[in-house]
């Protein structure tokens, strides 16, 4: 690999469509700023971003990656939002050697039975969302839960993830509903909840489907009544929401915009930018891009190589995490939270909705080697 | 006669799409008169009569309908001039009940039939009042197709074929309601295949040909006039 | 005549929601007739014909055909057995050319129209034939044309024409002269009459010039029953006809065509 | 008390909520088969003018204050005025041509408008809050009906009933039948069908943008609200046939509780089972459950 | 054909076939291609029998899954898996089929539209899907077991023989005896019937080999792109595929072909550019094909060539 010309770093994610304000254009944009804060240079040499938008087709991503790797010598390859895409672009990076920082996949397949030795799984995956908000509300007394679960893959694999962890923490799973992708109506789903008396409304769903049926259990009465925790919720959901209806509802995630000073900042920033506060991926976007150029700096070329191996031994401190490092399956190892949103009453500025409940050890949080069918472990 | 006229129509053009069919017809109808347009298959008859009531595409030359030009009205707005307009091909609506299909045209004048009246000439319109309009037999729909703008009150009338493919017995009362509504001061214009039901009936004949109208004559030159329809027409 | 019988209907209902629109007719057909179908407006011409191609279900009645009781049979069916239909004007192939139309008929008895894996040329060899009833109804000029382009009468003529391609024994024809003129009237009564040689036909029409000219025997129906039944000469003087079907005032079965 | 083998209250309880549900496929099918009715066009875009209908709203709430109840005005008004454009502008174009123009001409529209919402406002979704008057729920002793829901189910039906009179029987409405089959006959009879024309796209369109506004308090506003709907639409139509006014509302109700029960007894279908539903239903009567055999 | 148009048939072959050596991405060629074909077997149906069908991305993408699974799940060879894959779309569209063809025009798009969709929901819940992660990780291993088909110059040869084995294939279909009846059908169907025709038939052998044709596009673009996933089958599919041959040229021969290229190649494009304007932009060029360019482009060409042919003359 030649070590002349710009070091070009490739972000592809979902930046029109379903998750595109997880993610997104403030996502690129994140990228962005951190190569400038950077300097613009690394090894004297100019860096540059290469954006693309995958529309959530997998062949997209694909394609897009394999064309910059192999007419545009990518340096590295970002990962934006959902699964599909980002398994696709593991397969291309792992054939053609490059490395990959997977950041917004929810699927724990990239360093599981997926795993490969050039993927870096970076911001948060379902498995650790199932054990943080599981097991810590099953101490907290929730022994009895109810899941309302989104009737595909990831859906399946965070209702089953969280149902271990209950079982393993000595809770009872009641029952569970199954509702379709984008419902448009959860209203029977939920009166079929209602009648279950668990202490606990788990919901195993994302996006527009949660927004929809928390909504609905607010208007239903059922917030009343049980507890709600929402298995894999960002920020925006919550703001869509609003905190009114959102109140009391238990969150797990990598990271919040007001968790401390550093992110503070890093928020304000953002914020005077896109008048939103950042998800915990955006956070993610930037940071990635910031250590991968540590990283490069450190070892003194682009490398594929001796870069990946760099970025496998490093520890990472910064706002977004605190001495994290990576796992030999790709599993970036760091503390997860769980988080309870405010009253209203209780929320003062703009996008104040969390408080902290529970902080989560990355050892804790995500898939142990023993439950992993990563080879990369058992070597 | 310029003042009491009730159409006169000069070097109209008239064309389907890219066709040209109609190449500068020339014709007028006094108030009162029936007029008989003749000519083959496909001379441009329909064609014309579509044209004065603007259903056909583009038009040029000029339509005057009670003294009023009507070139470039919209079709609407030609029907409110008081032209009843009765179409070759029918034209009766399937998701309309035979009684709706007859109410369906909005008065343009006062002094329509009513619609005892009308049941009176054609009591098979009564008998299938509720039928959807479609399911009437061929006949019944011509019947239903000259019935319904009698009810408008229009006093030129336009009738394309409404002899075809009715019973005989039907076609004689046809011709007495013709005789009827000319007594009656209307304007018909005459569209006709059947050379024997509109000879008798016309005050003033044209023919038609290639789209253009190349002969006329009145009522009574019409035996001198023989020949040259077996002509152009074959009869 | 003691000719053979190729079709009869017996009692024969259709009823629409009460309104009976064919009543229990019992008709036979010759084989080798010209044989014409008459009467008033809303008589149920129209109904029955479609009752014989099974484009309406019976609600009561036997239709049997050769012998065969097809009562029951699918539209297509009873085509292939022979019965054809021939549509009003709109029933060609508008974008295809004369020859092509034919060939479409021909093509039916080939055999070959689910292979979709043989070429168009072995669809050529039928192109002899197709010419050879272009020819009999005057058309063998107009071969390559589009059929859009064609006139009106000429459109009858090609449609006739496939409609023999199929080979019919028994041919249904609905007022086959309606809108026409002078003309064309006679040029289809000839043609009518030509392609009857070797066929049997029924036909509906309003034209009594027409059927005197060519009908060997006439049912006459009035309100979905038969009211006659015979040669022309014998219904044409029937009163009952006459005050039916011609008008009291019309004391010659002349029409008023 | 049980029936089908559920507590006799739930299976009580789900029917209301079918119903609901139900509303909105009944209102939503009603303006595509008024559209299809007059203009031979499958509006591809009804769900994105429902989607609009909700924007509208959300953001007249939002930027200028104006509450739902004239939200429940304006907003239908102003999707009605954006369809008579679409029609003047567009659609005029593609009559007499085949109608599968239309439709794709629609569907390019319904890119359109739900791109330019996306980018707008992104994909997350907005909140709608329930109007005070409505806030609230009555304990209807078999369940707790939250009083918006109750008011969908009042108000779509008011508006469906009122649409259904106006067409089947009323002189406009039989201008409306006639025209549908032979619009230039209709305008020769002097019936002035190209303003009756954009008028119905209009009225069509705003019967959409209608039940965008009732629904925005319901569920997300979001611009992919009406993508998803708008196929279970379309099969609700097919099912309904478009022969009738009524056989859509009562096809679009009567689906909605269907879809409601599935819910109950195997929810991983409830999904498809309006498909499934039009599977069968072609199969026994092609032309619909209300349409007429062509 | 015209010498012009066979000239150009030609200098694409030429191209086509020199277009890994002379730096052409193969990998993006190859898609293209399966596209392409795509679009012809759509085409088939719409253009050529006049059944516009808006849920054939279920074929496609259901097609994609089964070889999907069956290569890497049951480790069969890529011919074999293909094979599964078409056999596996045409079953769907015989089922597809015999539903929709009970209605014709815009209700045929719709009811195809509706039985896509449920095939979209059945492929996100089935077990062996991988639901909305898609079906990873397929490698193209071993054709006929002996051929490894790593290589992307080996695949794209392949691809683009099938590809080209296909075209011919709906050449010949189109005019063949079974050809001339779908031609009646889409001219004039009742008369088609009074004929003696039994045109559901017909419909119904256009719409399996459509849909086969379809799912053999499918099932290459596994080989080629190493996974299915959900946008395979999602409607949006539909509607890309219909604008491909709208664009192109519906009813003509290499429209789909051209319109497969141009939309593949403009997603491509603008996947770095525009980002979120993308369906905005493919919304636009659908209203203007229909309105203002329905012939499409291949379709405009030739009618253009027509027109000056009949001045000529
Ligand atoms: N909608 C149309 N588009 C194109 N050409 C048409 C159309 N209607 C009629 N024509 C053509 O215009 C010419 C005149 O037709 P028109 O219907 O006016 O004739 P006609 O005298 O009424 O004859 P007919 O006895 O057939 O009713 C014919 O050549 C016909 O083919
Ligand atoms: N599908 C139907 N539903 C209800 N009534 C019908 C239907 N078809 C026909 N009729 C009625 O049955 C009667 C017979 O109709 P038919 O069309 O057979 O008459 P016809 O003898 O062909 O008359 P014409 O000479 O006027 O064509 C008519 O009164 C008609 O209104
Ligand atoms: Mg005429
Ligand atoms: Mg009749």
């Amino acid at each position: 690999q030649n070590n002349a010309g710009p070091v070009r770093i490739g972000f592809i994610t979902d930046m029109s469509s379903l998750y595109a304000d997880i993610d997104g254009p403030a996502g690129a944009e994140m990228v962005k700023w951190a190569v400038q804060d950077f300097g613009g240079k690394v090894l004297n040499r100019p860096i540059e971003v290469l954006t693309a938008d995958h529309q959530n087709k997998a062949d997209v991503a694909a394609s897009k990656a394999r064309e910059w790797i192999d007419s545009q010598n990518l340096a590295m390859l970002i990962g934006g939002t959902s699964s599909g895409t980002n398994l696709a672009m593991a397969g291309v990076t792992k054939e053609k050697k490059r490395p990959f920082i997977s950041i917004g996949a929810g699927s724990a397949r990239l360093t599981n039975e997926d795993c490969s030795p050039y993927t870096i799984h970076y911001a948060y995956d379902t498995v650790a969302l199932a054990k943080v908000g599981g097991s810590a509300l099953v101490k907290a007394g929730a022994k009895k839960w109810y899941f309302l679960t989104a009737d595909y893959a990831f859906g399946h694999s965070l209702e089953a993830d969280a149902t271990n962890v209950v079982k393993a923490n000595g809770g009872t799973v009641v029952g569970s509903v199954k509702h379709p992708l984008n419902a448009s109506d959860f209203s029977s789903f939920l009166l079929q909840a209602q009648g279950s008396k668990a202490d606990i409304l788990a919901m195993a769903n994302a996006g527009g489907d949660f927004v929809n049926a928390m909504k609905a259990a607010k208007e239903f009465g059922i917030t009343k009544q049980m507890k709600v925790a929402g298995l894999l919720v960002f920020i925006n959901d919550v703001h869509s929401v609003g905190v009114k209806n959102a109140e009391g509802l238990q969150v797990a995630d990598s990271w919040y915009w007001n968790q401390d000073d550093e992110s503070r900042k890093f928020a304000k920033r953002f914020f005077d930018k896109f008048k939103r506060m950042p998800s915990s991926l955006q956070a993610a976007d930037y940071s990635a891009t910031m250590n991968y150029l540590k990283a490069v700096q450190k070892v003194g070329t682009t490398d594929a190589d001796k870069v990946n191996g760099e970025l496998r031994s490093m520890k990472y401190n910064d706002f977004y995490h605190k001495n994290a490092t990576v796992r030999a399956d790709g599993r970036m190892m760091h503390d997860m939270y769980l988080f309870q949103v405010k009253a209203a009453k209780d929320s003062n500025t703009p996008w104040d909705y969390y408080k902290l409940v529970a902080k989560v050890p990355g050892d804790q949080a995500f898939t142990t080697p023993a439950e992993s069918k990563c080879t990369l472990l058992k070597k | 006669m310029a003042t009491n006229e009730t159409l006169r129509i000069e070097n109209l053009n008239a064309w389907y799409g890219e066709s040209h069919v109609l190449h500068g017809v020339n014709m007028h109808v006094g108030e009162g008169e029936v007029v008989a347009l003749l000519g083959r298959n496909g001379a441009g008859r329909t064609t014309t009569m579509r044209a004065i009531v603007g259903l056909t595409g583009k038009r040029t030359g000029s339509i005057r309908i009670a003294g009023k030009e009507a070139i470039s009205l919209a079709a609407h707005k030609v029907a409110r001039l008081g032209v009843g307009y009765c179409p070759e091909e029918r034209g009766i609506f399937a998701s309309l009940s035979a009684e709706e299909n007859l109410m369906l045209p909005p008065s343009v004048a006062a002094g329509g039939m009513g619609i005892d009246e009308i049941y009176g000439m054609f009591p098979n319109l009564k008998e299938r009042a509720s039928s959807p309009g479609t399911r009437l037999s061929g006949g019944e729909q011509q019947m239903l197709a000259v019935a319904r703008i009698l009810r408008t009150g229009a006093r030129l009338l336009l009738l394309d074929e409404i002899s075809e493919g009715l019973a005989p017995v039907i076609v004689q009362k046809l011709a007495e309601m013709i005789r009827t509504l000319k007594a009656k001061g209307y304007t018909i214009v005459l569209v006709e295949q059947n050379f024997r039901f509109a000879a008798p009936l016309a005050d003033r004949f044209y023919v038609m040909e290639h789209g253009k109208i190349v002969r006329e004559f009145a009522q009574h030159q019409l035996q001198d006039n023989m020949s040259m329809l077996q002509e152009y027409l074959g009869v | 005549m003691s000719a053979e019988i190729i079709l009869e209907t017996r009692g024969l209902t259709k009823e629409f929601k009460g309104f009976v629109a064919v009543n229990n007719v019992d008709l036979t057909v010759r084989r080798g007739d010209i044989h014409a179908l008459i009467g008033p407006n809303g008589a149920g011409k129209t109904t029955f014909f479609n009752l014989l191609t099974k484009f309406l279900p019976p609600t009561r009645g036997t239709i049997t055909y050769q012998g065969q009781d097809i009562t029951n049979e699918k539209p297509a069916q009873t085509a292939r057995r022979g019965i054809v239909r021939s549509f009003q004007i709109s029933a060609v192939f508008p974008h295809m050319t004369v020859l092509e139309n034919v060939r479409a008929a021909l093509q039916r008895n080939l055999g070959t129209s689910f292979h979709f894996w043989k070429p168009e040329k072995s669809l050529f060899h039928l192109h002899d034939r197709a010419m050879q009833l272009l020819r009999d109804v005057d058309l063998q000029d107009f071969a390559q044309e589009l059929t859009v382009n064609l006139p009106y009468g000429r459109k009858r003529a090609l449609e006739l024409a496939t409609t023999m391609a199929l080979e019919p024994d028994l041919m249904l024809l609905d007022e086959p002269t309606q809108g026409m003129g002078h003309e064309d009237v006679h040029r289809v009564t000839e043609l009518i009459k030509k392609v009857s040689a070797g066929r049997t036909i029924l036909m509906v029409e309003h034209n009594m010039n027409v059927v005197s000219s060519i009908a060997d025997r006439i049912t006459v129906l009035q309100r979905g029953a038969v009211i006659a039944d015979g040669p022309y000469s014998e219904v044409s003087k029937n009163p009952q006809v006459i005050e039916a079907y011609m008008g009291a005032t019309d004391a010659e079965l002349q029409g008023a065509h | 008390m049980e029936i089908f083998g559920i507590p006799h209250q739930a299976f009580l309880g789900q029917l209301m909520l079918g119903l609901v549900n139900g509303a909105f496929y009944a209102m939503l099918s009603l303006g595509l088969a008024v559209i299809f009715g007059l203009l031979d066009i499958v509006n591809f875009a009804h769900g994105a003018l429902y989607m609009v209908g909700a924007f509208a709203a959300w953001i007249m709430l939002d930027s200028w204050g104006v509450n739902y109840w004239w939200a429940l005005l304006l907003a239908p008004l102003l999707v009605g005025v954006l369809g008579v454009i679409v029609e003047r502008l567009f659609l005029k174009r593609l009559y007499g041509l085949d109608p599968l123009y239309g439709l794709l001409l629609t569907f390019g529209l319904s890119l359109i408008l739900e791109g330019v919402f996306r980018r707008q406002y992104g994909v997350s979704g907005q909140s709608y809050a329930v109007p005070e008057l409505l806030e609230g729920a009555t304990n209807l002793g078999f369940m707790i009906l939250p009083n918006y829901r109750a008011w969908v189910i009042f108000a779509s039906i008011a508006i469906c009933l009122v649409t259904w009179y106006v067409i089947e029987r009323t002189r406009l409405g039989a201008y409306l039948r006639a025209g549908t089959e032979n619009a230039k006959l209709v305008q020769a009879f002097g019936v002035n069908v190209p303003l009756m024309v954009s008028l119905t796209y209009g009225a069509g369109a705003a019967l959409a943008g209608l039940a965008g506004v009732l629904a925005a308090p319901v569920i997300q506003v979001t611009p992919l609200m009406g993508s998803n709907l708008i196929i279970v639409v379309f099969a609700v139509v097919v099912i309904g046939g478009m022969g009738s006014i009524l056989g859509s509302v009562i096809t679009g109700l009567g689906l909605g509780v269907v879809e409601g029960f599935t819910r109950v007894f195997y929810p991983e279908a409830s999904n498809i089972v309006v498909f499934v539903i039009m599977a069968i239903v072609l199969m026994l009567r092609p032309a619909g459950l209300f349409g007429k055999e062509a | 054909m015209g010498k012009a148009v066979r000239l150009t048939y030609l200098a694409l072959l030429v191209l086509a076939l020199v277009a890994p050596m002379i730096g052409l991405y193969p990998v993006f060629v190859m898609k293209l291609l399966c596209f392409a074909l795509f679009a012809c077997a759509f085409n088939l149906l719409l253009g050529f029998t006049g059944l516009l069908s808006f849920g054939h991305a279920a074929f496609f993408g259901f097609a994609a899954y089964v070889t999907g699974w069956f290569v890497k799940a049951q480790g069969w060879t890529p011919e074999l898996g293909v094979l599964a894959g078409v056999v596996a779309a045409g079953l769907l569209g015989l089922v597809f089929g015999l539903v929709a063809i009970r209605r014709q025009g815009i209700y045929f798009a719709m009811i195809t539209l509706a039985l896509s969709q449920m095939v979209f929901f059945l492929c996100l819940q089935a077990p062996f899907t991988g639901g909305e992660d898609g079906l990873q990780g397929v490698f193209r291993g071993k054709l006929f077991g002996l051929f490894p088909l790593v290589d992307d110059t080996v695949m794209y040869y392949i691809v683009l023989a099938v590809f080209l084995a296909c075209f011919l294939g709906i050449l010949r279909i189109v005019t063949s005896p079974f050809g001339q009846v779908l031609k009646m059908i889409r001219e004039n169907e009742p008369r088609a019937i009074s004929l003696g025709y039994q045109v559901d038939r017909y419909k119904l052998l256009a719409f399996v080999l459509s849909s086969s044709l379809a799912g053999l596009a499918g099932s290459m673009k596994t080989l080629v792109m190493k996974f299915a996933t959900l946008s395979d089958v999602h409607w949006s599919m539909s509607g890309e595929v219909i604008l491909m041959s709208l664009l192109g040229g519906v009813g003509t021969f290499f429209g789909p072909v051209l319109g497969a290229g141009i939309v593949i190649g403009l997603q491509d494009t603008l996947a770095d550019k525009v980002g979120e304007w993308v369906t905005v932009i493919i919304g636009v060029i659908f209203v203007l094909c229909v309105l203002a360019f329905r012939k499409g482009i291949v379709g405009e060409l030739l009618a253009w060539r027509e027109r000056r042919r009949a001045r000529k003359s």
